[in-house]
Formats: C-alpha cells, structure tokens, sequence
C-alpha cells in the first residue's frame, strides 16, 4: 500500500484519485485535500529537515502556519521557492518539493558534526571568538558561519508569476474561520454590514474541521460549517476570503491581507496573479486568530516523530493520516486526551498517556480506562531516543520534592505533546494593544483595544466551543453594530461537547537527566535550548529582548509563537522575577512570511514607475535616437547616424546647430500659467528677479531660490498679457516647484488673487535653434511677424502653426536664434514631424539633451542639480543680476544674508580651460590650488561639467572653485590618479561672449 | 498607511493621497528686512518636534490640492482635530485632555 | 455603452479600437474635449455659471452637466469645465467677458489630459486594482468626481453611471493608466 | 573583566557555561557622576567608553529608558560606509571606520565587522555625475571609493540585473571596498562590557524626566525615575528622542523625528555577497550571517514616535529591490519594524556643546547613525571631557543652521535638468 499511514475512511480528503508528488526526488502518493505534511506523514515520513545551527534531524511538529521544522523548497516550471511550510503546502498533481539545509542529502548530513561539537557553541558563542587572526573574520569564519547558516536555497532565476493587487474597505472584517470567526461574519453579515472573512487556510472552519467529539446544532461540526459558509457566500454583502492571511495591521484600521490565489493549483492559468495584496480599510475588525498548542520543554523533545497533540489529531481527523503506529501522548492538559482517544477509536495503539499532573480530570480517566489506555499521572518525559525517528521515550516521575525520579523507557514511533494552549494575539499586539497576563489560563490575552478592533474565541482567551461562538456573535454584532450603527437578531446555534479543558505548563520541565548534556529545545528552528536561555541570564541578560537577541529564541520564521511563553517561563526562573516582570517581544507583521512579490505587485519593468513620454517619442525610435532618463521622463539623449559614437553624435549635432539649425524637444520642461490680477505681484515674491515692468509679449529669464538662500530652480518665463504669465521649470524640477508655489500661495499669501496651473502636459514644445531657425519655422507659422524688430530676443507671441493656436517663444537655451513652438499636445506630433522634415532640406539636425547640454555649456548656462547643487547662491553662480535690487521681499532674500551666505571664501562658478586643450576633465573631479595636495588637504572645488566643444575646437569646463571670482586668469589643478591636470580659470562664457549670435 | 479626513472634499482618503507639510503655525517674517538671523533659523528649521499633541500642515495633494491643518498624537498617530488653513491654532492642551492623553 | 448617460460629452474616440473588450469591462478612449481649469472666489461662481451654461457645483466631489457642459468640482476654488472640442474659444469668451474685472483664472487644459472610458460590472472591482477610494455606489454615488492615485500616477475619476467611470489621467501617463488597467484586467478572463 | 577567546570557550564547555560572567552590573545610580551620558545606545556607550578609556573619567553612569542598544542601534540595518561628499563628513564616518577595523579586538568582543563592501548604484546620467563627483572628493579626502562599470557591478554582486530593458537600468555604481557591515547588537553590548569593566554604571529601566540646571544657568543633574542625579556634564544622545529629552533643558533643535523602517527575509544560503544601496530608486539590502535579506525602507512624511510605519513605503521599498534582484521576488518577508530617526535639515549630525554650560549633544544622525558609532562616541567623549570639540567635529555645531555652514549631504544628490 502506498500510503501506510492512511486511516481507512474519514477525513475531508478526496479519496477517489491519488495524486503524485516526489519528495527529495522520491515519488510519492496522496489526496486532493493533503497538505504536503499529511500527505508525507502518509507515506510515514516525519523526517523531512535538518534545523539551523546543529543540523539535527527535524519532523513535523505541527499542522498549521506555526509550523517551524518542515520547511521544504517546491519547484514549479523553472521556479522556486524556498523554506515553504510543508503544514501549509496544498498537494496538487506533479508537486516537487526538496528538503533543506543539509548536505549531501537529508538523511546523512555532514552539517550534523556541529551537533557533537555543540558544547562549544552556546547561545552568543560567536561574540566571544573568531577574533583572531583579524583579518580571518571575513575571510575566513564569516564565509564558514554563513554557509552553515541559512534555511533554503534562494531562487536561482527570475519569477515568472505576477502578483496582484486590490484596495478594499469594509464594514467588518473578520480574520478567521474558526467557530468563533464563522459567528462573528454571520453576525456581521445579517446586519447588512459590509463583510470580509479570511483564512489563511484553504478551507473555512478551523478546527472544526478537525472537531468529530462535539456537535453544533445537533450536526457533526464540519456540516455546521459548510451550511453557514454557504449562507455567507449567498449574501452579497460578504466577500470569503480562503488562503488569505491577514499579516499586517497597520495605523486607522488599516489591514494587509495576502490571498494565494494559484499556489494549490497543479497546472494554473497564466493570466491569474500567483498571490495578491488586498489592502482592507475595515471599520471594525474582529479578530478571530484562536490559539496554538505548546511544545513541552524537555530533553530531546525535537526528534522526528514528535508532534503537537492538537496536530495528531488534525491530522487524524481532518486528513484521514496516523502519525504512527505506537503513540505516546505526553500532556499537562485535558485537551490532549481526546487525541488519544481518537486515534485509539482508529486502532492506533496508544502506549500512555503521560499526564504531568498528579490528577487529572476523573472523566478523562475513565475514558482512557474504557479504551484500555495506560495512564501515567504525575509522569514527565526526560528524554527520547532514535535519530531520524523517535522510537523510545524516558519517563520520570514527578516527586513531591520537585526532583523527578527515573520512570522507565517506553517504545513508540510518535510521541505526541501539549503543554497547553497560547492565544494567538500577533494581530492584536500589531495593532498597538497591550496584551494581560491572565493567571488563570497561564496566558497572555489581549488588553483593552487601541484600534477599532475585537478578538474573539481563542484568541482572546476562551475556550470551549460553546464559548467561542457566543464570544463570535457578540464580536460580529458588536462589530457591525460599531461600523454601521445597524443590527439585526440571529439565532444562536448550540453546542454539545467542546468543553473547555484545564491545565497547561510552561517552561522547561525537571528532568533526572545530567543537564550540561542534554538538550532541550525551546525555538526548534533556530535551536535555542533551555540552557541557552539560561546562560543568557547569567551573562547579565535581563530584558526579554536581550535573551531573544542573544539567543535568537523567537527569531524564527513563526516570530516565537511557539517558543515565546516557555521562553518567558524559563528566563523568568533565571531571573527569580515574576514572568509579567521579564517583558514581552513586540510581534511585527507580518504574521506569517509574506512574498516579496506581493509587496512589488504589479511595480515592474515599465509599470514600475511612469514611464513618461513625449510626442516626439515614436519619431526617435524610428531614428535610432537613445533616450536618457530624467525624472520620469525618457529624454532624447542624442541620434547617432550611420555607426557613429556617442562623442560624434553629439559633436555633429552641436555644429549643426550652431552652422545651421537643430530641432530639440523641449516638451518636458514644466510649465505653470500663473493667471489672475495679482500675478505680477506673486511672481515678483517667488523668483529673485522684478516682473511687474516686464511688458506683455516679453520674457525674463527666472531664478527661484528656497528660503536658505540657495538656488533651486530656473525657467524663462513668459508675459502673456497683464495677468498672465507662462512659467517654464526644469524637467526634474516641475513637480517641486508647482508644490512650492502653491505652499507658498495658500499658506503665506492667501490674499492674492493669483491661481497657478500646471500646463506641462498641455504643450508639446519644440526649440528650433540656430541661424537657419526663423527660416524653418516661416513657412508654418500664421499671424505674426518673425523679424528680429517685431519679435526680438525674449519676446513671445500668440501665434498658428499650420492652423493651430501656439504659444511662440523666441528664446535660446544655445546661444543661437532660437524659438520655441508650444502646441496643444495632441498637435506635438504633427508638429515635429512637419519641423524634422523641414529641417532637413536646411541641413539641419534633431538633437539631444546631450549636445543641448554642450551648447549651452559654450555659454555659460548653468544646468540646476549640475552646476548649482542646493549650496549655491545667485552671487556664487555669478548671478547677482537676476536679483531685483528694489524688491521688499521674495523668497531667499533674507536667507542671502545670513552670514555664511555673505563671507568670503565662497565656491563661486567659474569657467576651467585646461592648458592642454585635448585634456577634457572629468566632471566631479576635484579643484585644488596645489599642484599635488597631500591626501586630507580639502578641495578647493570640482568639476560640474565638462565637454569638447565642437565649436571652439578644443574643451571646456564649468566649475564651482572657492574664491572663483577673483582667480581669473589664475592656474589652479584637478588631480587625478594619474598626476594633476593644470586649467586656467576663465569666465563662465566661451562662446560668443557678446551674444551676436542672439540678436539676428 | 493613515486615513485622513479632508476639510475642503469632506471626506476620508488614504494618505497617499496627501503630502505632509510639516509643523504648523511656523509663520513666515513678514519683514525680512526686520527678521534676525535667530528668527530667519527658527522659521527655516527650529522644529518642537513634539511627542504627543502637535499641530501639522498636509496638502490634499492628489485630491483638491489644498492646504490643511490637523492635530495628531505622534504617538499613536490618532488625529483628533482637522481644521482648514487660516484657522487659529487650537488649543493644544484641550485637545489632548479631551482625548484622555 | 449602453449605461452611459445620456450627454453628448464623453463619448468613444470614433477612430480608436477598444482598448479593452471584455463581457465584464471595457475600457474605450474618450473622444477630445474642451477642458477649462476655472478658479475663482466665491462671489464670482454664479456669473461664471450662467456663462458657462450650467452652475458650478459646490458641492464637494460633484459634478453638474447638461448634455454640453459639465462642470466638475476640484476644489473649493477650482473646477474643471468640460464642453465640446469645438466650443472651446465660445466657452473661453463666454466667461472671460462675464467675469471682466473679477479675479479668476481660466487656463485651457483640454490637452493636458487623456481620458478613457471603463465600464462593465466589472468596472469598481478594476479601478479598485490601482485605485484606494471606495467605490460602492453609497460612497461614490453616480456624478461623484475626485482626483486621487492609480498605482503611481496622478488620475481623476468620474462616475457617470453605476458602471462606467471617465479616467483622466496627464496626457504622459495615459500609457502607465491604460496599460496597467490592462494588465490588470487580465485575470478577468482567466478560467 | 574575563577575556574571551576560544580558549576561554572550550574551558567553559567543559563547565557547561555554568561559569561565564556578567557582561556588564546592573548597578543602582549613585547620587552623583562626573558625567551622565543620556541614553544607551550604541553612540551613547561609545561616548561612556571612551570617556573612560581615553579620558580617564570612568566615574560616568549612561541612563537609559528602557533596556541597552534597544533603540536605533537595534532596529537598523547595520552599514558602515564612509564614502560622503563633504570633507567633514568623510573626516567623522572615515574617523569611525579605522576604529571599526580593531573594534573587535579592542573591546574583545566579537562585534562582525565585515568589510564585504558598499555599492551604491547609479541609474541616471545624473546619479554617474553625482557618483563620480563623490569618487573624486573621497580620493583626495582619503576615503576608498571607486567606480564600477555595470559589468564590474554585476561581477562583484552577481545577484544584480544590469539589463538595459529594466525602468531606470544601472549604469555604474561606486564601490567603497572597506564597507560592510557590522551586529548591532555586538556593538551595544562589546561597549557596554568594556565601559562597565571600567567603572562605568550602565543604568537601564531608568528614565530621565528632567535636566537640572543652577542659577547661572549650567547643568546640574538629571531627573530620573530614580531619583536626582548630580553631574557637571551631561551628555544627551537619544536619537529619535532628542528634541524631548533637550527641551528639558530649554534647548530646541533644528530636528523631526520619522518612523523608518527595515525588513528581513526568511533565511536562506549564501545569495548576497555585499552590500547594495540606490538612493534614486530607494532600496538598500545585504544579507547577514543568520542568512536573512536585510533591507532598508524609507521614512514616513511625517513625523512619528510610534515606531511602526505605513505598508506603502515597504512596498516601495520591495518593488525596487524585485527591479534589481528579480529573482528574490519569490522570496519572502520575515520581519519588518520601525525606528525613529532625529533627522536635521542638512541631514548631517549635531555633535556640540550647547547654549546650555555642561550640556553637550549627539544627534541628527538621520538613518545612518550607526556606520559612525564608534567615531562619534570618540569625539563626543572628546569634546565632553574637554569641553572643546575634536577637530572633526568642530564643523557639526548647532550653530551652522542660524549662520548658514551647512554640511550639505542631501543637496549634494539634488536632482533637476
């Protein structure tokens, strides 16, 4: 048979199809309705890791999330994904799934010698070693501790899936599907609220699934389940969330759910998302988490074959498996029993059940009795044996004294445990609340709520069946209730059985056994002993976070919530304080691991940011032009024709321009129509220069300063009429400048009567540039005159491009006869393509931001964010001329005159020749006055741009020098690795310093 | 992700929506001719960065655009009063003796 | 397009194939629009709506049409009115001469954005994909206008019928809008 | 103090570690220090230390809120670099890296500094300006900076996509070789054993509630849930709780205080040979010895003590490092939390005396404090024994922002064309 753990009958699983899966490459078989850990367990394999630090075999503890041991790496089509919950893994047809962190295979691995060596590396051992040789940490034991450490493999190739997204709200959302879950959703829902209920499992019910000794409403629980569930699905009101997890509760409500929508599909649709991020803003939420079992902290509690009780039986009952054949319940509580009991109803021959108490309850007697199962009341396990397999247990007995006495050796191939119940309460605690100690449970429950929210059943602290769906509705009414102010009457379903059990334990468990050799383990994945917790204390350790960091107890992947509480207990014993006293870890979201590409969502390639184009676009493509980024706009960067490089490109296209005429797109800058009668009067506040004598029909160049005094932006800016003004930014700049404006405007000088609106995407703009420029654009420019005389040099006018309205700027950015043509956008692309061919019959050229950039270069135009760098004043740029000398005020004016803005010894621009004129600098090369500085002797300052200009046939250079001002004609030096470059320091203007060239 | 309640469109939105501008009531000098170097610092960049009850501007960057002012525990990150720009600071310390903080 | 209201205003791109055509959603480019950003004080709306041809709403996040005209609120001083391609210069006049003398900007912007038109059962379920707003009609009624974020980029969103919204969106984001809805919407045809 | 070695290790073993020592008391305050360091935190016992060890004054206490490297220290994620632009910059944090390089052998304590190397990306012509510029600056400071082309790029962190077809493809990156990374944990507690052994009370649980200054208006103790402590000197270096704890003493400072947050992964073998940072499309990650991805998000807009942040900025923060390390998409989140950090105008720290006589601070240090640790608490120690600063951190006054000095880190990456 291939699956010899299988029961009979029972269980949810589909039992008329087997599926295949390989494990380790080794073909197994299971159900429709297995996770992979029942399926393993199936095929009786409990072995199925190596844990962290000493590679000793590890089983299954668990059948949930918590899970902290069956981590396995699954592989699908080409992709993989590592340290995967085997308790949480759907089985589908052709699933592979390897196991981890061992070498060369699961069964022998090499990593286990650090088991033997394990006295030398208790908690923090590495702090106090690997100090010497120096040089040897990151050589040598870095390299060593690194490899060892670490779970799965990380994927070895790009993901194929894509990952969604969606932005819900809600009334109420219900984490959970538990009985106190379904009856906070159907509460809820009955309102009319609007309802989200999630499960990060794949079927709602929670441990009703697994429930076969209660009834609700005289029915087995699971029928239960599926009638309300339907009944939830009818409403339309209600969205059912399955193999959801809510991670992360976050500030306002605001609740990150993580829904896998393909992952339990053997063969899915491409077109669906692997998992999606629902992003929930709920006005209540109930949360219904329930509770997770507690290991037993006692020595080799770790081996393969070792189970939570509550996972025994979830097994047995939900997935029709036998965690084996001779099964040992160890227990400090009642609920723990009814696992014995089950699997005895299922012919499994229970050995014991070893019950630390002196007396448990009579009933629970009784009924073991009735089975013929041994009993051992005030019996401890201290010990177990088998490798890769428990096979025996140490039983001690409990003395009055509080010492154990040896208690004999039992056999069995499964040993399952509890030492009680823990509330899950990672949600709560991540919404702010503050947990309360409850004596009575031994737990740590949820204290008065920070954020509209309740928890419910379990998770808050009840137990029983009955009293978590009495605890459901009263948080789903409540809820809803809260939410809408709307609430309606349902009836109550009852219960029979499910009674709450009693008893529990924390911390490490006495034990006859010698207690510097043996281990047990509190953090199973991260293998942190008792011990460890221990010497943490004595080394002086007193905070619970210090004991977690320097053990790393509940730094695994289940964020402690196995290890936590008996941590507590153990640390609180060390420290002889009360374990309120000790502290508690913060959970963080999310509350379990969450895919990376959940948070990317759909933010990649292109849709990782906008990928802003401008009319122009298509046409560059089509030429072969390269595009740069700036901001998020692509920017024609330069055209290489026919095999040219990148140098002759631009060097071509720079002497185009300046020989006869260039096209470029200026599309991008940011432009603000600033309107309305106090126009003038804003703009005369904001830039450092005067406006309110500028005429209509004329331009001004603009220098925008922040309130320190530094310049941070620049633009022409265009009179269009009395109250109109046509504001040009830089590129990257716009947004910022926009914002500034409006900060400005509302907060500080609401009373204006001035409105700003952006208009950059209104216009696609074109700079026809150079001495041919008035003669392209002639032939399609209607309405007005051309000539130097009606339009001269800063000037712009309303105009028609072939039929359509413009806004025509004369303008340079080149030195050159320019003009800018702004059109309706949709129009951009006619225009370009009209002017692209027009150029061409003049010998020109379309050029790029590069030769833009060289151009302009020549004369002496600063570039924001390269030749100004938030530190640079209108005095050290060299232009205190754009400073209005008569205004009251604007902004940066006061920030000028503080003191450092006024001394002397600034970096002031500069231009830079080098003495050999081939040399071309390297921009932010360094500006010194000695020839060969000492390292540590401070810059004088540094290269901002530098080009070969075609047009004075040799390079040039701008830079920001201390004192710049006064060094003209002086020799200073830009030293390189290769020895020091001497340059003489000019003016910022190379070419046509008169400015002939724009005047024609 | 906070939820912000919006004076001018009424209504709650997500705060990507919304830009932070910082403590308020910081009034720019009206006369920089008159302003010291003391004041120019503690306009540009003395902030009281309180840890509770603050008063704090956001624009409704991606909705109407308009500047507000709200009053947050930046310890909780509770807002517990919205007010339109213009409108006198609140009293701070009422505020939060109201919220019990 | 069956649910569309009935104006005149925002219709199909005749020119332009669907960008998107499923039973559940549509997404289809808007035709060109006269689109005018209006910003004034108070005293100045109703002249501004008289001209305009119908009253500007101040009413937050809502919008006023006639069959050629709507007027959508942005702010509280700020409007986008929206007419027909090729009433852009009357409308412009109409107002500019109304509010002769009183404060005011009026900026054309008709080219500034691109629209498309989603709709389809579908259609909340798609824009909630990019989009945190709720869409459930008691929140979002039908003539609910706001600007708010789709993923990265900058949109506005019109509901004009219970299953068909206008997303505006800056003429250089339109592709990132439309190719994300896209994208987004394939799942829809999953099986 | 008991000196740790293997040696010292393998004897214990034989005792079953039953016999290791404290690592620092757990003393009750005595009613007056020499000095009073407000605040445990990594830079906090630097200062205690070195006040100590270099200065000869050991009768200092450190009081802390709540429990030792419990705050910023213990929630970053952990880069050391020195590769800034301003001269006086790259002094402090290239200062800091030559203690960084002993640090381990001089508290004898293993904190893992692990020179793997910083690379920070460039993406725009822009950000190669930006990079080179820093390269050029660094060279003549003294500072190992270097640049790589994308293939360099490629070959020194093999995980990383140099395709041209992603958004914003890389385009070089400047590597600073002696960066790394270093646990945090180790150096709040290497510095608290070493100040501890010399003499230095280290006082947790304590909160200090106000700062009490005489007449003539110096300081003269603290106000502490345990009661009044007398000090002449009292340094305050509570990170994101700064402008708090200075207002006790009348003292505003130029600082907002954010939620920044940081991330692991679930553990996983080697993948991750450096560290990687890119400031245009804001991610930076590198992988621990435990084996976990550590990445570092960007701060809320607005200021925060909560210490947790919006889910927005770590998915900003994940879709930038899936752009780059396309095939960590299917890996997952295993941690994320939040800090708080004292950030100033010029996103440069203030290491100063104060209007205040006898009070000194250490603070500003934005999101990158804990590269500087060791460095800062040299010159703090510096400049609260002497009451004079070190030459490296004359430059980092309170003054600067009234007279306009500005060591300016964040406009030196400013960005517009």
């Amino acid at each position: 048979m291939s699956q010899p753990f299988r029961t009979e009958k029972g269980g949810r699983i589909d039992r008329t199809g087997e599926l295949t899966f390989t494990f380790d490459g080794e073909e197994m078989h299971g159900h429709a309705g297995d996770t992979l850990a029942s399926a393993l367990l199936a095929n009786g394999v409990h072995l199925v890791g190596r844990s962290f630090k000493y590679h000793r075999p590890r089983g299954i503890l668990s059948a949930g999330s918590e899970e902290p041991n069956a981590l396995v790496g699954v592989y699908r089509k080409g992709d993989q994904t590592p340290n995967l919950r085997a308790t949480q893994v759907e089985l589908y047809h052709g699933l592979q799934a390897v196991s981890q962190n061992r070498f060369p295979s699961l069964g022998f691995d090499v990593g286990a010698v650090n088991d033997l060596l394990s006295p030398l590396f208790p908690a923090g051992f590495y702090y106090k070693t690997f100090m010497w040789p120096k040089s040897f940490w990151d050589r040598v034991y870095e390299p060593i501790i690194r490899a060892a450490a670490g779970l799965g493999k990380p994927p070895k190739n790009p993901d194929h899936d894509t990952y969604g997204n969606l932005y819900a709200h809600c009334d109420v959302l219900v984490a959970g599907s538990g009985p106190s879950g379904l009856a906070a959703a159907l509460a809820a829902a009955e309102t009319g609220a609007r309802v989200i209920l999630c499960d990060e499992q794949a079927e709602f019910g929670g441990s009703l699934l697994s429930e076969n000794s209660a009834t609700i409403d005289g029915k087995d629980p699971a029928i239960w389940v599926a009638e309300i569930v339907a009944r939830l699905a009818a409403m339309d009101n209600v969205t059912l969330l399955p193999r959801t997890t809510a991670f992360g509760y976050f500030a306002h409500n605001f609740i990150a759910l993580a829904e896998r929508v393909t992952e339990h599909l053997s063969d899915p649709d491409p077109r669906l998302p692997r998992e999606r991020l629902w992003q929930v803003r709920a006005k209540e939420v109930v949360i219904a988490a329930g509770a997770i079992e507690r290991p037993m902290v006692f020595p080799e509690n770790d081996r393969p074959g070792i189970l939570l009780a509550d996972a025994g039986r979830t097994y047995l009952n939900r997935y029709g498996v036998k965690v084996g054949h001779k099964v040992l319940v160890a227990t400090a509580c009642d609920t723990a029993w009814q696992a014995a009991f089950d699997l005895a109803d299922h012919g499994v021959e229970v050995v014991a059940i070893a019950d630390l108490r002196e007396s448990p309850p009579e009933s629970l007697v009784s009924i073991a009795a009735a089975r013929g199962i041994r009993v051992e009341a005030g019996c401890v396990v201290t010990g177990t044996l088998g490798r890769k397999r428990v096979r025996a247990a140490l039983l001690g007995r409990m003395m009055t004294s509080g010492q154990v006495a040896a208690g004999g050796q039992i056999e069995c191939d499964a040993l399952l445990m509890s030492g009680g119940w823990t509330p899950t309460v990672s949600l709560f605690s991540q919404s702010r609340g503050k947990v309360v100690w409850e004596a009575e449970t031994g737990a740590f429950v949820p204290g008065k709520s920070v954020q509209k929210e309740r928890s419910a059943g379990a998770a808050n602290g009840l137990y029983g069946l009955q009293a978590s769906l009495t605890d459901g509705y009263a948080a789903g009414e409540g809820a809803a209730r809260a939410a809408t102010g709307k609430s309606a009457t349902i009836n109550h379903s009852r219960t029979s059985g499910g009674e709450a059990g009693t008893g529990g334990t924390l911390g490490a468990l006495p034990h006859d056994r010698n207690a510097s050799r043996v281990k047990a383990f509190v953090d199973y994945q991260n293998d942190v002993t008792a011990k460890d917790v221990k010497l943490a204390v004595r080394e002086g350790m007193q905070s619970i976070e210090h004991i977690k960091r320097y053990t790393t107890t509940g730094m695994a992947t289940d964020q402690g919530r196995l290890s936590n509480m008996n941590a507590l207990q153990i640390a609180s014993g060390a420290l002889e304080k009360p374990l309120t006293d000790v502290g508690l870890t913060t959970f963080r979201q999310p509350f379990t691991p969450t895919t990376f590409g959940l948070f990317a969502g759909v933010s990649r390639g292109d849709f990782f940011d906008p990928v802003r184009k401008t009319p122009s676009h298509d046409w560059v493509v089509e030429k072969g032009g390269l595009f740069e980024d700036v901001g998020q706009w692509k920017r024609a960067w330069y055209f290489p024709k026919n095999g040219e490089d990148m140098h002759a490109a631009v060097e071509r296209e720079c002497r185009t321009v300046r020989e006869s005429v260039g096209l470029f797109d200026a599309s991008t800058l940011g432009k603000i129509e600033v309107a309305g009668p106090d126009a003038a009067e804003f703009l005369e506040r904001m830039y450092t220069n005067p406006w309110k004598k500028l005429a209509p029909g004329r331009c001004r160049y603009g220098l925008l300063l922040n309130d320190a005094g530094f310049i941070t932006d620049d633009g022409v800016i265009g009179r269009l009429a009395d109250d109109r003004f046509h504001v040009t930014t830089t590129t990257g700049g716009a947004p910022s400048v926009f914002a500034t404006m409006e900060d400005y405007l509302q907060t500080e000088w609401p009373e204006l009567d001035v409105w700003i609106t952006s208009t950059t995407d209104q216009y696609a703009v074109a700079a026809i540039q150079g001495p041919k420029a008035r003669e392209v654009i002639a032939p399609f420019i209607e309405g007005i005159d051309l000539s130097a005389e009606a339009l001269p040099h800063m000037s712009v006018k309303e105009a028609m491009f072939r039929g359509i309205p413009c806004r025509l700027f004369r303008i340079s950015f080149t030195g050159e006869l320019g003009f800018e043509i702004n059109v309706p956008r949709r129009h951009g692309k006619m225009m370009w393509e009209t002017l692209a061919g027009e150029i061409e019959k003049h010998g020109g050229t379309a050029y790029g931001t590069e030769a833009m950039h060289v151009l302009r270069a020549e004369k002496g135009y600063i570039i924001i964010g390269q030749d100004t760098d938030g530190t640079v004043t209108p005095q050290d740029a060299g232009m205190s001329w754009a400073i209005g000398k008569n205004k009251f005020d604007f902004v940066g004016k006061r920030g000028l005159e503080r003191p450092d803005l006024k001394a002397e010894n600034r970096k002031q621009l500069v231009g830079l020749l080098t003495k050999d004129p081939k040399i071309k600098l390297e921009e932010g090369a360094q500006v010194t006055t000695l020839e060969n500085p000492a390292t540590g002797t401070p810059a004088d300052g540094h290269v901002t741009s530098s080009y070969y200009s075609p047009a004075l046939g040799r390079t040039i250079a701008l830079a920001i020098v201390r004192n710049g001002h006064a060094l003209e004609g002086k020799t200073l030096y830009v030293p390189m690795p290769e020895g020091s470059i001497p340059v003489e320091v000019t003016g910022t203007v190379f070419y046509d310093k008169e400015g002939a060239r724009l005047n024609v | 992700m906070l939820l912000i309640y919006c004076p001018y469109c009424q209504i709650e939105r997500a705060e990507i929506e919304f830009r932070c501008g910082g403590e308020a009531h910081i009034a720019r000098p009206s006369d920089p001719e008159k302003a010291t170097d003391d004041d120019w610092v503690e306009f540009l960049y003395m902030r009281s960065n309180t840890k509770g009850i603050a008063a704090e501007r956001w624009r409704h960057i991606h909705g109407c655009g308009r500047f507000f002012n709200a009053v947050r525990d930046t310890v909780s990150d509770e807002f517990l009063k919205v007010y339109k720009t213009g409108e006198a600071k609140p009293d701070l310390e009422a505020i939060a003796r109201e919220a019990g903080k | 397009m069956s649910d569309l209201p009935a104006s005149d205003l925002i219709t199909p791109d005749a020119g332009e194939a669907a960008i998107l055509g499923l039973a559940s959603v549509s997404i289809l480019k808007a035709a060109p629009l006269t689109r005018l950003s209006f910003r004034a004080r108070e005293a100045s709306l109703k002249k501004a709506g008289t001209a305009f041809g119908v009253a500007l709403p101040v009413k937050p996040l809502t919008s006023t049409t006639t069959a050629k005209r709507a007027a959508l609120w942005m702010g509280p001083d700020e409007w986008t009115l929206l007419a027909p391609e090729e009433d852009l210069q009357a409308v412009a006049v109409g107002i500019e001469g109304k509010l002769d003398g009183e404060p005011h900007a009026l900026v054309d912007v008709s080219d500034r954005s691109d629209a498309v038109i989603v709709t389809g059962e579908r259609a909340a379920w798609l824009l909630n994909t990019g989009i945190f707003v709720d869409f459930s009609l008691e929140s979002f009624p039908v003539g609910t206008v706001t600007r708010t974020l789709f993923h990265k980029s900058p949109v506005m969103i019109w509901r004009i019928g219970p299953e068909a919204f206008v997303v505006e969106a800056w003429g250089s984001f339109m592709d990132y809008v439309a190719g994300l809805l896209v994208q987004c919407a394939q799942e829809l045809e999953a099986v | 103090m008991k000196r740790y070695s293997f040696l010292e290790l393998a004897k214990n073993a034989f005792s079953a570690h039953q016999n290791w020592g404290r690592q620092w008391r757990a003393p009750e305050p005595k009613a007056e220090y020499d000095v009073v360091i407000v605040g445990a935190g990594g830079h906090g016992l630097a200062t205690a230390y070195y006040l100590a060890r270099e200065h000869g004054i050991r009768n200092v206490a450190v009081i802390e809120k709540g429990w030792l490297g419990g705050g910023n220290t213990g929630r970053n994620t952990t880069i050391v670099r020195s590769n800034y632009l301003w001269e006086e910059s790259a002094a402090l944090y290239n200062h800091a890296i030559g203690l960084w390089q002993n640090l381990s052998q001089e508290l004898n304590y293993n904190v893992m500094y692990s020179a793997r190397g910083v690379m920070m990306l460039a993406h725009t012509i822009h950000d190669v300006q930006v990079s080179q510029r820093h390269i050029h600056a660094n060279r003549l400071a003294g500072v190992q900076n270097e640049w790589l082309t994308p293939e360099q790029a490629r070959d020194y962190c093999p995980p990383l996509n140099i395709s041209k077809n992603i958004r914003y493809p890389v385009m070089g990156a400047a590597l600073q070789r002696v960066g790394g990374t270093a646990r945090h944990d180790a150096v709040a507690w290497g510095y608290a054993r070493g100040a501890d052994a010399l003499g230095v009370d280290i006082i947790q649980n304590c909160a200090v509630t106000g700062i009490r200054r005489s007449q003539d208006g110096s300081v003269e103790g603290v106000e502490t849930a345990k009661g009044f402590i007398k000090a002449g000197k009292v340094g305050v270096v509570a990170a994101g709780h700064s402008s708090v704890v200075m207002e006790m003493a009348g003292v505003r400072l130029p600082l907002e205080s954010f939620p920044l947050q940081a991330l692991v992964s679930e553990p996983v073998k080697p993948a991750f040979p450096c560290v990687v940072m890119s400031n245009t499309i804001h991610a930076y990650i590198s992988q621990s010895d435990k084996g976990e991805l550590v990445i570092g998000a960007g701060t809320d807009q607005f200021i925060s003590y909560s210490q947790t942040g919006g889910i927005h900025i770590s998915n900003h923060t994940i879709d930038a490092i899936c752009e780059l390390f396309p095939h960590f998409r299917r890996m997952r989140m295993l941690r994320n939390w939040g800090g708080i950090v004292d950030t100033t105008p010029d996103r440069s720290p203030i290491l100063s005396k104060t209007p205040v006589p006898g009070l000194y601070v250490n603070c500003g240090w934005g999101t990158g404090g804990f590269k500087a640790t060791p460095g800062s608490g040299h010159v703090f120690a510096h400049t609260i024994a002497r009451d004079e600063p070190h030459p490296i951190n004359a430059p980092f006054t309170i003054d600067r922002f009234r007279t306009g000095r500005l060591i300016d880190e964040a406009a030196a990456a400013a960005v517009a064309h």
